[in-house]
């Protein structure tokens, strides 16, 4: 989704790179939401070590998952004139922060993270890194299909019309940018595989948001056969197991959990009542955003194009080379087999959920 | 003319007013919740199914509790409290936190309804010294909210391997035990305002400050008493809320504290104290419930669910308030 | 006198009913350009509601109303201010939380709505002046005042708007001497520039001194008007009461016995001196002086609601803890405050929870209530004072004032009273109940509970208790046998001297 | 001098946390200094400080308008999308809207004499409901986003922004102190009856009272839009708690009639120098959350001490019987 376009004027008048990934002492300014959630927690905390490493200095600004106030925050540390080398901006609500990394953009080069960059920010913000709730979507879709196959293979039928899979979205709440990245990925990537009976929104992206969609949507296709419930995160997932059980139905067994971030309490992934979530670790997140921010610093310019990037055991070294338009961390399968012994960046995976 | 008689014909000329009016009105949501079911019943097919009806009854149950509880307050001329929502956080924490310390989720229980009981009595002690309820609870909450956040780091709280769901899905003739906790409370609290010195007192302390302490009733012992009974209705459903998911943490419930005020008022029960009942309170948290999964149900998306029953609560108090102003005139 | 020119005001078949309650039936009323006319009934006799009909602030159920011949719709507050009527309430109608300069102003639409603050002082300045409230800061929050610079500030504000009729109603009840002259030295003024002045009063020396014409009301029915000239007291009062007093009150004391509450030494801030008073078996005692003269701070001091600076009180002998009615309640100390509506009863809540809220925990053994001894209870007592028990879950607030007094003395009956302290126990209770409770309060004394009456209305304490003491700001002045007394003699005592050659 | 002497007594609980809060922001946060720590909390002010004012005229009405954040949510919602009309236009319509809407409720409220508590529980989600059908659920965006900039020209530590809310605070409390129809409105707070029988016109006083209360709340949830370019349907939902906080730091009484403008003012201050010179140091949001929390107990706690000191010395003035009248 992001364009291939370079980076807009404000960011070629920062002119030529300083060669080197080494910060000396600069300023990275980050804007992000409370980290009063553990996600955001681990993420700042990766931010913050990565940057030392990189001989960077940080500042964060929170705010209370509220793009007004956030705005504020971005009006207030402009008028202080402060020099930042770059901007790490983790927008509240990505579809309202436009004018925001707009007027940031004038002062220093904006790297987004977390949030993709819409069409309209796009020529604003050097360059993104981070999540990608596409890349998450299609994961999904391709665990949901590789989890039919197996199914089927073993003999299960299916409740749909022809035999197709019964499937219900609990998607993250409406209008959430990320939500539609994921719902839309996830059918993308199942052309025709399944017939879809509801896309229900959370009120709350959490294991309560999603018990409270999921408790009164399952009862009503009770009577049609559920077999897939697809999750927009393991957090809402751990609702969704509550609402199914509630209902009767055993995860794992009866319908299948097929989730998106491997955010939240992980118990209900390890005992298989979740049968795969995709990992989304805050650390790589946060330590991939101070990377990037170095590495245009570094030379000054992006290339233009996605990547992504591989789970390596160790973690790479970081290059004297312009970042991509977009770097998209990876999206592996997790599952109750695999989780224990996940080894990425010399990390597992409770370390890359940044327990 | 000056004799006892005259006056007994004074009482008894007295016309009963309005009967049918004031059937009406005591008994106003039963009947409007009846309308509403049946009426579901009729119009949207999944509705009158076992399922749903349960569902219904399991998403009522955590704000019914809080909303039955929180009634003694608003009864005693206290409004009510605006720090709920950190409040149950914080039981189903200390739920989570002693189950999973002591392997046991009655302890649990009984710390989360401890902790809430003594942050109640401390409440009641500022707010019957004669503070403001609704600034002393939105400053409690605050506090409470940015203590749990600290003290939790953000990080989803569970009770590790000890089994504290059974408390929300242990289950009869397939209803969980969350809804039995709700009717048990309900009926509870109501015997106890009705039938106790206690619920009496908190009545009459509502019904006119002045008098009760002519009488002999303690405002500040009667309004602890009304924070200790909400107390344990935010620890006994931050428990059940905690339980129902194994997991809770600092931002959850977020919604919380307008439900339950919306549930007590759309129940009808007097902003101004002296007037009301824990039962309505129950009725008036069931009744947005079910209007929320009747929209649910066909399919309306969230803005017209929100718009809908927002406009559903301003005609039913208006509605409650036209009536009972017709029925005392 | 007239005949041919219109009255200034003519209000015809007014009618106008609170629930059963006829507050005013047919009544008629006229006033002349340049009289003063007063206004005299009993209490709840319709004085007051007329004067809000004049005043817009009810909406008569029927009725026309005439301003010099033409029919005015005087509907709201404002239409009748526009219509050139300004009035004093007999409750107040100013604004505590704001200065004495915006309440002159309040509610006026002829102020200019830019006026400054410093404007609007000395706008107030010169209309203080004129009630001799010159010394007053216009800047002062009104409640900050004293009853009776509040009261002065009421008069001033009629007197600052340029109407043709003014209604003054009760407007010396809380004055002391020098207030009330400089008062109707005002309404003398009034009328000699050519205005209309409605003035009522319980006073009935002031109606000689400045009314023209009278008005009587009763029973919520008017009288025709009488020229003052043709009149003397003993009419008057008879036109207002049209009955005999001496059905009213019951008879005195038969036998007094031991002492059952003592004060020694007793100091109470609003009271400047010592107060030793002895109640003793069989005795009704009553407390009376003028508003502000202190009986309601030692009503309340004996009750255990207010502020004792030192002494003590004995009950039967052994020392009464006087701090917080609980005390006082486990004691078997009853009290009735003089304002039921305000402290005395739930207005809200029907008439059995009223009457067993004060001793509900002597039902309640572990804190559950125990229904049926409550109805039993509760039953006997409402029987006692002729509270029909059919009614006994109707709420309080839908019964008449005098019903309500009784179910506010009648819950006192539980906690097996030792002492009933009761402040104004007929205020706004017509005749029929007024009787009964005397009777009660008899009944109660004679059985053995200590009972002090505290009232400002000296005709009721004279006729129910058998000893008296007089308060005078602040101070008490006497205490005697009731049989002591005359009427004139008790009046001009709480009124103390000066006031006496009115009556 | 006198009036200052005045003015320093009346408000000196404010004063003093004021300072307070300056103080201690100050020593812990190092950039929170001179020019750039007044522009910071000056920007505060939007949506919170207008937010405030109109939630605190009908507090001084004796009523509540808990509809205020939604309105500004709404307001917000239509100012954005009304953005191609221009600025200003779009601005005024949307206040407009806010004004019209909330007559409404004020005199639904005074025809029938409801408890504007209970009544705003209502709109407040009726009017959050309306946003998210006015915006489709997702968050809207303005279509040329440098119609913003005129707002965020700085002229020394102001913005319009700012200056837009003092200007409100301005007028607001020249409005309630100094005219006819202000003073009214205090007055059917400090006593509705009295002020009745005064005959001030209650029902037209009340609609006055929701009528600002709602243009402020449309006036704040335009302008932030407008500085964010974008509004969402489920924006400032925090603002109600905030500015109630705010309101009631500042001094103004719960129960009506007490309090003004020169209240709200301190009370959005202190809230806006706590939350700005937080938010310099990085402290995380939910400890300026429980600083919030905390500060508000305290100032509650000192009024009641010093309301009962006053009252004991009422008592031992009244022991002096009979105040001599002039
Ligand atoms: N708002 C009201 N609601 C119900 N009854 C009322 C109301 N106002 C007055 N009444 C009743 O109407 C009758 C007339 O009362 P009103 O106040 O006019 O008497 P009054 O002659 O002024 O008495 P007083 O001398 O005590 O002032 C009384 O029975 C009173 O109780
Ligand atoms: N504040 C009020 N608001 C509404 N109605 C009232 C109010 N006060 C009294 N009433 C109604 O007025 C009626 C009579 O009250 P009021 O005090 O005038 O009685 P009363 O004439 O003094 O009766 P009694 O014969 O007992 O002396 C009652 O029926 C009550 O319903
Ligand atoms: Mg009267
Ligand atoms: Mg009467």
């Amino acid at each position: 989704s992001s364009s291939s376009a370079a980076p807009g004027a404000p960011a070629a008048s920062h002119g030529k790179g300083t060669g080197t990934t080494d910060g000396g002492g600069a300023l990275l300014k980050v804007f992000m939401p409370s980290t009063s959630n553990v996600y955001l927690a681990a993420a700042s905390q990766s931010i913050k070590d990565e940057a030392k490493a990189l001989n960077y200095t940080v500042n964060i600004v929170e705010n209370n998952w509220d793009q007004t106030e956030q705005d504020q925050q971005v009006q207030e540390w402009l008028a202080t004139g402060e020099r930042a080398a770059a901007v790490l901006m983790w927008p509240a609500g990505a579809a309202a922060a436009t004018n925001s990394i707009r007027l940031l953009s004038a002062q220093a080069p904006v790297i987004q993270f977390n949030n993709l960059v819409t069409p309209e920010a796009s020529k604003y913000v050097t360059a993104y890194s981070g999540v990608s709730d596409t890349g998450i979507g299609k994961e999904a879709g391709a665990n949901a299909l590789a989890a039919v196959e197996k199914l089927k293979a073993e003999g299960v039928k299916f409740h749909g019309p022809g035999g197709k899979p019964n499937v219900v979205e609990i998607r993250f709440t409406a209008g959430y940018a990320a939500g539609d990245d994921r719902e839309k990925a996830f059918a993308e990537a199942t052309p025709g595989a399944f017939n879809m009976l509801a896309v229900e929104p959370t009120p709350t992206v959490d294991a309560q948001g999603g018990f409270k969609a999921a408790s009164q949507v399952i009862p009503r296709f009770l009577g049609q056969g559920i077999d897939i419930v697809y999750a927009h995160s393991n957090d809402v997932a751990n609702g969704v197991v509550q609402a199914l059980e509630q209902n009767g139905l055993k995860p794992g067994k009866d319908v299948i959990l097929i989730t998106g971030t491997s955010s939240g309490d992980m118990t209900n992934l390890r005992s298989g009542k979740i049968w795969s979530a995709t990992l989304q670790s805050p650390v790589i997140e946060g330590a991939l955003v101070v990377r990037t921010a170095a590495q245009y610093i570094a030379t000054g310019q992006v290339q233009s194009g996605d990547v992504t990037i591989e789970s390596s055991a160790t973690k790479p070294e970081l290059k004297v080379e312009a970042p991509h338009t977009a770097t998209y961390m990876m999206n592996p399968q997790v599952t109750a087999e695999n989780n224990a012994s996940f080894d990425i960046w010399g990390l597992s995976f409770d370390k890359l959920m940044g327990k | 003319m000056t004799s006892t008689a005259s006056i007994a014909a004074d009482f008894t000329a007295r016309p009963t007013r309005g009967s049918v009016v004031r059937f009406v009105n005591s008994h106003t949501l039963p009947l409007l919740l009846a309308a509403v079911f049946i009426a579901s019943a009729i119009s949207t097919p999944d509705f009158a199914t076992f399922a749903n009806i349960r569902a219904i009854l399991i998403n009522t149950s955590i704000v019914g509790i809080i909303a039955v509880s929180m009634t003694a307050i608003t009864i005693s001329g206290n409004f009510f409290s605006l720090g709920i929502a950190s409040s149950t956080v914080l039981a189903g924490i200390v739920f989570l936190a002693v189950s999973g310390l002591t392997g046991s989720a009655l302890a649990g229980l009984g710390a989360a309804v401890a902790v809430s009981v003594t942050l109640g009595i401390m409440q009641g002690l500022i707010v019957g010294a004669g503070l403001n309820p609704v600034i002393t609870t939105l400053a409690v909450g605050s506090v409470i909210y940015g203590l749990v956040a600290i003290a939790t780091k953000g990080a989803v709280v569970t009770a590790g391997s000890v089994d504290v769901a059974w408390l929300a899905t242990w289950n009869f003739l397939e209803i969980p035990l969350p809804v039995y906790i709700f009717v048990l409370f309900t009926a509870v609290a109501w015997f106890l305002t009705e039938h106790t010195l206690i619920g009496r007192n908190i009545h009459l302390l509502g019904a006119n400050r002045a008098t009760a302490r002519n009488s002999g009733i303690s405002p500040q012992a009667t309004t602890i008493w009304a924070f200790i009974a909400f107390g344990v209705g935010l620890g006994v459903a931050g428990a059940l809320n905690a339980s129902q998911l194994h997991q809770m943490q600092a931002n959850d419930l977020a919604g919380l504290t307008m439900d339950v005020i919306a549930a007590v008022l759309v129940g009808g029960t007097a902003v101004s104290g002296g007037e009301g009942s824990p039962t309505r309170s129950a009725l008036g948290a069931l009744l947005i419930v079910a209007l929320g999964n009747i929209m649910l149900l066909h399919g309306l998306d969230n803005g017209w669910r929100v718009f809908l029953v927002g406009g559903i609560v301003v005609v039913l108090v208006v509605a409650l308030h036209v009536l009972r102003k017709v029925s005392t005139r | 006198m007239t005949g041919s020119t219109p009255l200034r005001l003519e209000a015809n078949g007014i009618f106008k009913s609170y629930g059963a309650v006829n507050a005013l039936s047919d009544v008629r009323f006229e006033l002349r350009a340049g009289e003063v006319m007063a206004l005299l009934g009993e209490n709840g006799a319709g004085k007051s509601t007329i004067v809000k009909v004049i005043s817009g602030l009810v909406s008569p159920d029927k009725g026309s109303i005439e301003i010099d011949g033409t029919p005015t719709n005087i509907s709201s507050v404002s239409l009748s201010q526009a219509a050139g009527i300004a009035v004093v309430q007999q409750e107040f109608s100013t604004v505590g939380t704001m200065t004495v300069a915006q309440n002159l102003v309040l509610g006026q639409q002829g102020t200019p709505w830019w006026w400054s603050p410093r404007r609007l002082n000395d706008n107030a300045v010169a209309i203080l002046e004129r009630v001799g409230l010159a010394g007053l800061n216009p800047s002062t929050p009104v409640e900050e005042l004293s009853v009776a610079e509040m009261q002065l500030l009421e008069i001033a504000r009629v007197l600052a708007r340029d109407a043709k009729v003014i209604i003054f109603d009760e407007p010396t009840a809380a004055l002391s001497d020098a207030e009330i002259v400089r008062v109707l030295d005002a309404v003398k003024r009034l009328a000699s520039e050519g205005r209309s002045v409605v003035y009522v009063t319980h006073r009935l020396g002031e109606v000689f001194e400045i009314a023209d014409r009278v008005t009587v009301f009763r029973n919520g029915k008017s009288e025709a008007p009488l020229e003052v000239k043709e009149l003397d007291v003993e009419t008057i009062v008879a036109k207002m009461i049209g009955r005999e007093l001496g059905h009213l009150y019951p008879g005195k004391s038969a036998a007094v016995g031991e002492v059952v509450l003592e004060t020694r030494g007793l100091r109470i801030p609003e009271l400047r001196s010592e107060i030793n008073l002895t109640l003793r078996r069989g005795e009704i005692l009553g407390l009376t002086g003028q508003l502000g003269s202190g009986t309601a701070e030692l009503m309340e001091a004996l009750a255990g609601v207010g502020e004792i600076v030192s002494g003590e009180v004995l009950l039967d002998s052994q020392p009464l803890n006087t701090r917080g009615r609980q005390n006082g309640i486990s004691a078997g100390v009853a009290y009735c405050s003089a304002d039921r509506k305000k402290d005395g009863i739930f207005a809200r809540v029907p008439i059995r929870r009223n009457l067993s809220s004060p001793w509900l925990h002597r039902l309640s053994a572990v804190g559950f209530v125990s229904a049926r001894q409550e109805v039993d209870e509760t039953n006997r007592y409402a029987s006692h004072f002729a509270i029909d028990v059919k009614r006994m879950n109707s709420n309080v607030g839908t019964l008449s004032g005098g019903n309500q007094q009784k179910v506010a003395l009648g819950k006192w009956l539980g906690i097996n009273p030792r002492v009933l302290l009761v402040e104004e126990p007929t205020r706004g209770v017509d005749i029929g109940a007024r009787a009964d409770i005397y009777a009660q309060l008899r009944r109660l004394s004679d059985s053995g509970v200590g009972v002090i009456v505290s009232s400002s209305d000296t005709n009721e304490i004279l006729g129910l208790s058998d000893t008296i003491a007089t308060y005078f700001r602040g101070e008490q002045t006497s205490i005697r046998p009731a049989g002591e007394w005359t009427e004139s003699a008790l009046v001009r005592e709480v009124m103390h001297r000066e006031d006496a050659n009115h009556d | 001098m006198n009036a200052a002497k005045e003015f320093f007594l009346k408000y000196s609980l404010q004063i003093v946390v004021l300072l307070l809060v300056v103080g201690i922001m100050v020593m812990v946060s190092p950039g929170f200094r001179g020019e750039a720590a007044l522009f910071s909390s000056l920007e505060r002010l939007i949506p919170l400080g207008v937010i405030a004012a109109g939630l605190a005229v009908t507090m001084i009405a004796g009523e509540f308008d808990l509809s205020v954040a939604s309105m500004a949510a709404f307001a917000g919602a239509i100012a954005v999308q009304l953005g191609g009309l221009g600025l200003i236009a779009s601005i005024l319509i949307a206040t407009v809207v806010g004004v019209l809407l909330g007559s409404l409720q004020g005199w639904v409220i005074a025809r029938l004499g409801i408890s504007s508590l209970v009544f705003t529980v209502g709109t407040l989600i009726l009017l959050r409901g309306a946003t998210w059908l006015a915006t489709d659920g997702v968050p809207v965006t303005l279509t040329d986003y440098k119609l913003s900039d005129a707002l965020m020209v700085r002229i020394w530590v102001f913005t319009p922004l700012s200056l837009t809310t003092i200007a409100v605070l301005a007028v607001l409390g020249i409005f309630l102190s100094r005219t006819r129809w202000g003073r009214e409105i205090s007055s059917i707070g400090g006593a509705r009856q009295e002020a009745v029988a005064s005959g001030v016109k209650l029902r037209s006083r009340l609609v006055l009272a929701f009528a600002i209360s709602g243009g402020c709340g449309a006036l704040a949830g335009a302008l932030s839009s407008f500085r964010g370019g974008s509004a969402t349907p489920d924006g400032l939902a925090n603002m109600l708690l905030l500015a109630l906080a705010a309101v009631l730091i500042g001094g103004v009484s719960l129960t009506g009639g007490r309090g003004g403008m020169i209240n709200v003012a301190f009370g959005i201050a202190i809230t806006a120098v706590l939350a700005a010179g937080m938010s310099s140091i990085g402290v995380k949001a939910f400890v300026t959350e429980l600083f919030t929390g905390v500060l508000l107990l305290v100032v509650i706690l000192l009024e009641f001490a010093i309301s009962k000191a006053v009252a004991y010395r009422a008592s031992l003035q009244r022991r002096r019987p009979h105040l001599a009248v002039a």
